[in-house]
């Protein structure tokens, strides 16, 4: 590590160290024109991580202007630690999503634990209960001991964490291909409530007002965080590796209570969370919002370690901390709050008129900054932007159907890829029950939570079908948004908004660029079209290992709102009897999806077109299909997603319901059991319904029944294709993953 | 009848329990810090879930450590009721007003879902409105839920049927399937699974709530007798 | 000052299922020579000057540190090297 | 047949909360005098005797044992006495 004393500012200057710390030449001489001089050290560190892209944004800005970020019911749109939508009453819902992938890459156990602290505090720093954790992963296939071990400390990290502050986790995903063995992604959202009265702002206003540090003291962990997430993947991760913080759950549940018992005090001013860059970015955001400046001294930081500078006390990322501010003389109020939780409160500076920050050590000041360059006036850059080669290859290509001669075998087959697998070996470490609310638990298309003292509910979905965006970036976006509200429908709840988290490779290289700029495209087409704003989201850059991008991931996080609970409908069969529904149309497209994973050679397992999507059609369909959910007629609905039809049908008969299922289909029974074509639901209906049902929903056609003998049988064109005993598949798909774990590399 | 809920550093279930009492069952009840609490006027104690003091070193070992357990033995020590539930009840063994100790999980990792139980005992006063060996379901969620004793201690358990509810399918490695075991004088009940996030159809279960109800009705028919 | 190290290991008996663990994953990593693995706690304490510091730790184990239902304990004092 | 004693601590500046958490509890249980608590691992193995043991021990504890990481990690090897 770089030590400050001796560093002088020409030295900074003339052996470039800038630029280990992250700067380029363009942005130190930016620097130096905003200061009129040459930074000192702590400056330096101070500007590179406020100018990494974990802050800054500063080649994603351009993009994500494109995302409709207005509505009437939208509160807060992005900007603050999390986004906020009303949903009456009011109440409102607050929600993010944040990615941890390259701590977690290398310590992942600490990495996804740190990740899930540092989202709960986006959202309680609002002055939101958390209700909610979601997680959204990524791993490479599970053949590696390497792969294993990430995916398996991952989710103890999670659970770790999760499990202690409180928060249930309701559910998330997670996909498994080869492309993210070196660069694992772990992406957790989290979702509170609020009434409306009680939203926290992130500002230092009042002049002389006094600026409380509370929480844990700061220690030297992860130092350069912020710049280390935007940076590439080392091969030998191990260099990074001092950089790793170590939570602390249980802080972190004295903090949220401590924290939602002091917003109702009005000496309370601003309150954010100390995220990426710890103490530099919350102070100088808070002051930048508030358009005023601010004063630290820095001895009166809490500290864990000895002798820290200020450049390690102003760049450490240490864990649950958080940074009020108060209005002045009333600072007693606050800290006996935090005392009774047997936390810290010290104040440690003071708002100040004259816009910069200021921080003192040892009697001297060691930066002065105007406040705003580090925050609004961060460079931005438009990188230039390439279709990528193989996008051309690939549409070009004819549609292949892809040759399959055992239907039974090859469903068994999908049922185990851990990707479709079921999640249970994940979900069971997680307790999602916690504040007894979770109405429908990990299992189904989209977490229900309800909401105490009311007849309402939330739903809540993580997707992200990262191969059909690999394949073609916009129309992919168009279907992680388009996926994310089918999942809040079929549960009966109308979608809200969504948070989006973009993870990505290397955005200098102009491919990559050019999926990040596409995908975007994409999805603010199917957040308009389908009337879901974006209200919050995260950006994480570099995810390549050996220079090798992962696939293009920006995950969806969607909130729909139940305005009944009587609308709820489960993703499984019901009753023996039911009439079988498929809304949409069948087509032949494989591209990206699970059967040419199953069946391609290992090096080009993914090609083609990724399957068309019509959000004109996806979003007629959504509205007809929830019209007849709210009129009650629709006993179950489940969408369609990876390995199709056949899968879908499978995933409704596993429920200890214990249902079968007769299907009837025509055409190529490839295509019509396998294809991933978009926008169409699986619904049962009861059969006196059915006339209603057909007249609400125009695309849609019986294909079966639900039978009561646990078999699960498809008869194409007139013969037998599929017969099976639904246990017997279940088992297979039950036991995927953790029969993958133990195995043997 | 007026219920405590006592909130330790790091409790995560009690605002659960609260809920059970207050809006599902009706009955009076606070949520007591630990710190300065007076337990005197209240009726009932519950211990709730999570994980207090982060559950560091042991679960629930430091919180059996200090000074309400005092008061919380002196109210069990009068016969009224003490439920601790998950990591209550591990703070009821690390504080000795139970016997034995619990041990990780056998498969090491923390598992929530719903659990088959068997009301082993259905004459306590926690169990006494469930049918004889009814078997009901409630949510477990926990890391360190496997009951650890002796033979010794088995066998005086079994001597006087203090093993009120076992598991149907035993998820952990407890001893003797073991889920919620109750002192000799029946007054101080500890288990591992959730009966206050069993209180209400729509969160999966309601067989929780007879727990509660047997502790209300206990309570009204000796507060009645004695009037 | 005085350092004290305190060793709590699983009483004889009582399963270890985080030993078993360690010794299977040992055995598949081909370290099959492992015939027995158990996992304890090591708690490091430093401990300022008192008359009687023995006693006080054997208090600290016998209160808080160890669970006598399924721990043993033993410890080790020493004088603590500043750094 | 050697018992192998390896001694697992966090490394020097890695946050530990559960040390932590020890320290206040023997605070509040009136031992003062604890200036400072870390809590490590401690992992008895009972090893065949074998050539390299203690290279073979290393390559467990970096393989398995310790996650380098955050941990620091020593052992001692000395000849079982079969119980
Ligand atoms: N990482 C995870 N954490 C919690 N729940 C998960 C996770 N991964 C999957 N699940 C749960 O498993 C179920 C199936 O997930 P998935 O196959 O992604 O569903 P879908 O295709 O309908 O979006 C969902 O209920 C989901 O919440
Ligand atoms: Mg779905």
């Amino acid at each position: 590590m770089l030590q400050t004393f001796d560093i002088s500012p020409a030295q900074i200057e003339t052996e470039k160290l800038y630029k280990e710390m992250g700067l380029s030449d363009n942005e130190f001489e930016m620097v130096k024109s905003i200061l009129n001089r040459r930074p000192n050290f702590t400056e330096t560190g101070i500007f590179s991580v406020m100018w990494s892209e974990h802050c800054s944004y500063k080649t994603s800005k351009p993009l994500l202007k494109k995302f409709p970020t207005k509505a009437p019911h939208v509160l807060q749109g992005p900007g603050e630690g999390a986004g906020i939508i009303d949903i009456g009453d009011n109440q409102a819902v607050v929600f993010k999503i944040e990615s941890h992938n390259h701590p977690s890459a290398v310590e992942p156990y600490q990495g996804a634990a740190t990740g899930v602290g540092g989202i709960i505090r986006d959202v309680f720093s609002m002055g939101a209960r958390p209700i909610a954790l979601m997680n959204s992963l990524r791993f490479g296939n599970l053949t590696s001991e390497r792969v294993k071990y990430l995916f398996k400390e991952v989710v103890h990290g999670i659970a770790g964490y999760g499990n202690c502050v409180g928060v249930p986790t309701v559910g998330g995903e997670v996909q498994f291909d080869d492309s993210y063995e070196g660069n694992p992604l772990v992406n957790a959202m989290c979702v509170g409530l609020i009434h409306h009265d009680e939203i926290q702002k992130g500002i230092a206003a009042g002049i002389g007002n006094t600026v409380l540090y509370a929480g844990a003291p700061t220690g030297r962990d992860g130092i350069h965080g912020a710049t280390f997430a935007s940076d590439d993947l080392a091969e030998d991760a191990n260099k990074d590796r001092p950089a790793v913080q170590v939570g602390d759950p249980f802080m972190e549940k004295l903090l949220i209570e401590a924290s939602l018992e002091v917003i109702h005090s009005d000496a309370l001013v601003g309150m954010q969370d100390m995220g990426a860059a710890g103490l530099t970015s919350s102070a100088s955001e808070m002051a930048s919002k508030a358009g005023t400046g601010m004063e630290m001294d820095l001895d009166l930081v809490p500290q864990r370690e000895l002798n820290m500078s200020a450049y390690e006390l102003m760049l450490s990322e240490s864990q649950e901390r958080m940074l009020l501010v108060v209005k002045k003389g009333r600072e007693q109020e606050i800290i006996d709050v935090f005392e009774k939780y047997g936390l810290q409160a010290v104040a440690v500076g003071e708002v100040i008129e004259e816009k910069t920050f200021r921080l003192k050590q040892h009697g001297e000041i060691v930066a002065d900054i105007p406040v705003d360059a580090l925050a609004e006036e961060a460079p931005v850059y438009q990188m230039p932007s390439k279709e990528a080669e193989y996008f051309n290859t690939f549409q070009q290509m004819e549609t292949q159907i892809p040759l399959v001669t055992d239907y039974t075998e090859m469903l068994g087959k999908l049922l185990e890829q851990p990707t479709i697998a079921s999640k249970e070996w994940v979900y069971d470490q997680y307790d999602s029950m916690v504040q007894t609310n979770t109405v429908v638990t990990p299992g189904s298309d989209a977490a229900i939570v309800r909401i105490k003292g009311t007849d309402k509910a939330l739903a809540i979905t993580t997707d992200c079908n990262s191969r059909y965006i690999y394949l073609d970036p916009e129309t992919g976006g168009k279907i992680a948004v388009a996926e994310a509200a089918r999942n809040i429908v079929c549960s009966g709840a109308n979608p809200l908004g969504l948070t989006d988290g973009l993870n990505f490779g290397n955005p200098t290289k102009p491919e990559i660029f050019w999926q990040m700029e596409k995908s975007v495209a994409g999805m603010s087409d199917a957040c308009r079209t389908l009337g879901t704003p974006v209200i919050s989201g995260n950006v994480s850059l570099y995810n390549e290992s050996r220079g090798k991008a992962i696939f293009p991931t920006p995950v969806v996080g969607m909130v729909g709102l139940l305005e009944t609970l009587d609308h709820l409908t489960p993703s499984y069969f019901q009753h023996e009897g039911d009439l079988v529904f498929l809304i949409g149309e069948t087509k032949a497209e494989f591209g990206g999806s699970e059967l040419q994973n199953v069946l391609a050679d290992p090096d080009q397992i993914y090609s083609g077109k990724a399957p068309f999507i019509d959000l004109q059609v996806e979003a007629k369909r959504q509205t007809q299909l929830l019209d007849a959910i709210h009129q009650g007629i629709v006993q179950s609905a489940h969408d369609l997603a990876e390995g199709g039809l056949a899968v879908a049908l499978a995933e409704s008969v596993f429920s200890e319901a214990g249902l079968g299922v007769s299907a009837y289909l025509d055409g190529d029974m490839t295509v019509k059991l396998f294809s991933e074509t978009q926008s169409r639901f699986l619904v049962t209906v009861k059969p006196e319904d059915e006339e209603r049902f057909a007249a609400q929903v125009e695309d849609a056609k019986q294909i079966g029944v639900v039978t009561g003998d646990h078999t699960y049988t498809v008869i194409g064109n007139g013969e037998k294709v599929i017969e099976e005993n639904v246990h017997t598949l279940c088992k297979r798909w039950k036991g995927a993953i953790s029969c993958l774990l133990k195995s043997k590399a | 009848m007026k219920f405590a809920v006592i909130v330790f550093p790091g409790s995560n279930c009690d605002r659960d329990m609260y809920h059970a009492v207050k809006d599902v069952l009706g009955e009076e009840a606070e949520l007591v810090w630990y710190e300065n609490s007076n337990l005197e006027n209240y009726d009932a104690i519950l211990l709730p879930g999570g994980f207090s003091y982060g559950d560091y070193l042991r679960s629930g070992s430091v919180a059996a450590t200090s000074d309400v357990m005092k008061q919380i033995k002196e109210h069990a020590a009068k016969g009224k009721p003490v439920l601790g539930v998950c990591n209550g009840f591990q703070i009821l063994l690390e504080a000795g007003l139970l016997p034995g100790a619990m041990l990780r999980n056998k498969n090491l990792a923390f598992m929530c879902h719903q659990e088959a139980l068997r009301v082993a005992n259905n004459t306590t006063i926690f169990t006494q409105s469930y049918a004889e060996n009814e078997v009901v379901r409630f949510p477990i969620a926990h890391g360190e839920g496997n009951y650890y004793c002796d033979e010794e201690t088995l066998n005086e358990l079994k001597q006087h049927h203090q093993i009120v509810f076992t598991y149907e399918n035993n998820p952990n490695g407890s001893t003797s399937d073991i889920a919620g075991i109750i002192n000799k004088q029946g007054n101080v009940l500890g288990l591992m699974p959730h009966p206050e996030r069993a209180v209400e159809a729509i969160i999966g279960s309601d067989d929780g709530l007879k727990v509660f109800q047997s502790i209300v009705r206990n309570w009204r028919e000796s507060h009645v007798a004695n009037v | 000052m005085k350092k004290v190290t305190v060793f709590i290991t699983l009483k004889q008996g009582v399963l270890d299922p985080q030993g078993k663990a360690i010794q299977t994953s040992l055995h598949s990593l081909g370290f099959q020579e492992v015939e027995d693995a158990r996992v304890g706690k090591y708690i490091e304490l430093h401990v300022e000057d008192h008359e009687n510091v023995d006693e006080r730790v054997k208090e600290m184990c016998d209160k808080l540190l160890a669970n006598p239902v399924i721990e043993d304990y033993r410890f080790e004092v020493e004088e603590a090297v500043r750094s």
